[in-house]
């Protein structure tokens, strides 16, 4: 397992001067973070943004998970692959380019899809998950198994020219399951192949993802727990909303939990685990 | 001679929002002020909801409402709360309140 | 000069399938897009996510201006550079990063100081200026010079855990100077240097950035033209502010200017034309 | 007799905020809410910015106003609008108001 360091070495005073000199994080604040180990899963549009931000500030290991391998289609967005990396998969990808930035990261690329099998494995390895996914059945993967093995989960999502941020279950916050606890008929889904986005949508929130993870694994206090963050990009706005607490009814994480193991999210769903398709042809 | 009251509900002011993509369902119109009539019983978001689904909504009110209720995967805010706060259908619209209803993103 | 295309060719149509599907941009937009320059002045906290998001997004030039060499101090949030590049103007080290994501844009490094005697030259040739620098000298340089020439100027700044975004000289809106007519003491002037910086929050800024300038270039409606954004990550909370219009009395854009030609900004300022020491020693 | 009311402006409660790096001359304390003497002249800006010298302001007070204004390189807001298009100095402060000050940023 990960075991991180008790002090900073020169070239890490070096490397963090900038931000060490803050008060608000500091030397404990960056021992914290160096500390820290993320899971990333989806490395695309929020994954870029997200993963190069969090590698820079020096999370201590940094796990990308994705099954994908790089496309042209990808390039307006993902703005850590390149040209050249067209056809590879995309987890190495990210990790080649972050390396390359901070090569004193831990970089761990997962080149699979995470399901009702691998996921709780993967997952409990880390002290934080980051949902950049772009389909609604690993969303609810993904919670399910961050209530199982209580980590928290900072969730990003973005289409067209809107953007939104939240983070589950953390410190007596609400879960995705409470928030949604039935999933969308898969025909009112809409995915980014669908419907497109412009790419620094998924910049601007993966970015804000980035922060939410970087203050908790610093100590400071998380701007969006029980709350979420509305972005249009038209307007330019942001908007932030005061969510509902954990429900005691929640099927997961509630009073009496009726979901006690992780199931099967596409049935679950009606819809593939990917944004190629829109919905499963044997339903 | 004696007078009969009969009890009316005001009509009420209030902007709906919709966005996430539900605006695609109401002419890509992400805002709308209006005025619901004057009402027998005050007006809720359960009402509100009937009067959207003859009022505004054209097409497909499957993608928007189920039941009585919205359809899953779309959060309804009350004044920039989580209606779930508010009391849900039964939250009694006041004027000039900002109901928005927003369809759950899920691409990245 | 810039010969922008009349059609996107096959491999543009496939790059940009993601965001050409969207009404707001479409074919049209993208034309427009990729038929605008734009100078980008600053390749650091800024500049980085800034020149990242609008390669990807496809304009069509995109120069790339900083004096200044990668250093190890700046991985922190200047993501585009990477250990192997220190030492490496700035400016090359962006462009090569941009060149890896998107050839197609044209890429022109510029590795100077804007100063009164070339930033005219500089800045005529583009079409929308972004200013990602690190120093009021060269924001007031630059502001004049986009007043001179009749260039917006896309406004970002950040420091600790706060950021600023605003357009100057933009469709009768006001210019930095009828913001603020008289530069600042330069004792109560802080730069990254000294007073450190969360590297996202830049990152988070120059996003922003990008997006006004891809609304601007697609014709659509800037948001932040006469409002000033304010970011607050230790928060996570976004404030947008009325501001006041172009001022009459103002000395560079006003009825009856009386700047009539780029200055001695370093004096003006009473200021080096850098973020590395605080105030020149001959005042 | 007689009776001899003298004009007196009421207190006022008003929120106060600094930002920036403004906040650093005030305990790094980002809000602070204040109640404002009862005053024989309705309070301004102007008013204002003497009495946050004199009772919020500990040190080096030239960082923050220069002459009866704020030094240049802050910004005031007036419940989110530049003060340039409230009156500046002489607009009269209303109960609950935000009073903003921005220190602009320069870094990048
Ligand atoms: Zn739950
Ligand atoms: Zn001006």
């Amino acid at each position: 397992t990960f075991q991180p360091a008790d002090r900073l070495d020169k070239p890490a005073i070096a490397r963090y001067s900038r931000q060490l000199i803050l008060p608000e994080l500091g030397v404990k604040g960056q021992l914290a973070l160096c500390g820290t180990s993320v899971l990333l899963v989806g490395a695309g549009g929020l994954g870029c943004p997200a993963a190069v931000y969090l590698a820079a500030a020096g999370v201590g290991r940094l796990g990308l998970v994705d099954y994908d391998s790089v496309e042209l289609n990808n390039l307006h967005r993902q703005v850590l692959h390149t040209e050249g990396r067209v056809g590879t998969p995309k987890a190495l990808s990210v990790a080649t380019a972050v390396k390359g930035l901070n090569s004193t990261v831990q970089c761990v690329p997962y080149h699979l899809q995470l399901n009702s099998t691998n996921a709780l494995d993967v997952i409990k390895q880390y002290d934080i998950v980051v949902d950049c996914t772009d389909n609604v059945a690993t969303r609810y993967l993904l919670n399910d198994a961050c209530v199982f093995t209580n980590k928290p989960l900072v969730s990003g999502s973005a289409l067209r020219l809107e953007g939104q941020l939240t983070v589950y279950n953390y410190k007596g916050g609400p879960c995705y399951r409470c928030m949604y606890p039935t999933p969308p008929p898969p025909e009112t889904v809409t995915n980014c192949s669908d419907g497109g986005v412009l790419g620094v949508v998924p910049g601007i929130i993966g970015c804000l993802q980035a922060l939410e993870v970087i203050k908790m694994a610093a100590g400071q206090e998380v701007s969006y727990s029980q709350r979420l963050l509305l972005f249009d990009a038209l307007d330019g706005t942001f908007r932030s909303i005061k969510l509902r607490p954990r429900q005691a009814s929640c099927v997961v994480c509630g009073d009496a939990p009726t979901v006690t193991q992780l199931q099967d999210y596409e049935q679950f769903c009606g819809a593939k685990a990917c944004d190629k398709t829109q919905s499963l042809r044997i339903l | 001679m004696s007078k009969v009251t009969i009890s009316m509900a005001n009509s009420v002011n209030i902007s709906l929002e919709f966005s996430g993509g539900a605006e695609l369902l109401f002419d890509m119109v992400k805002r709308h002020d209006v005025t619901l009539p004057e009402n027998s019983q005050p007006w809720t978001i359960k009402s509100l909801l009937v009067w959207i689904r003859d009022n505004l909504l054209k097409e497909r009110p499957e993608l928007f409402v189920q039941g009585d209720t919205v359809r899953p995967g779309i959060l309804v805010l009350v004044n920039d709360v989580d209606w779930e706060l508010m009391g849900e259908l039964e939250y009694q619209l006041e004027e000039n309140d900002r109901i928005v209803f927003i369809s759950t993103l899920h691409g990245g």
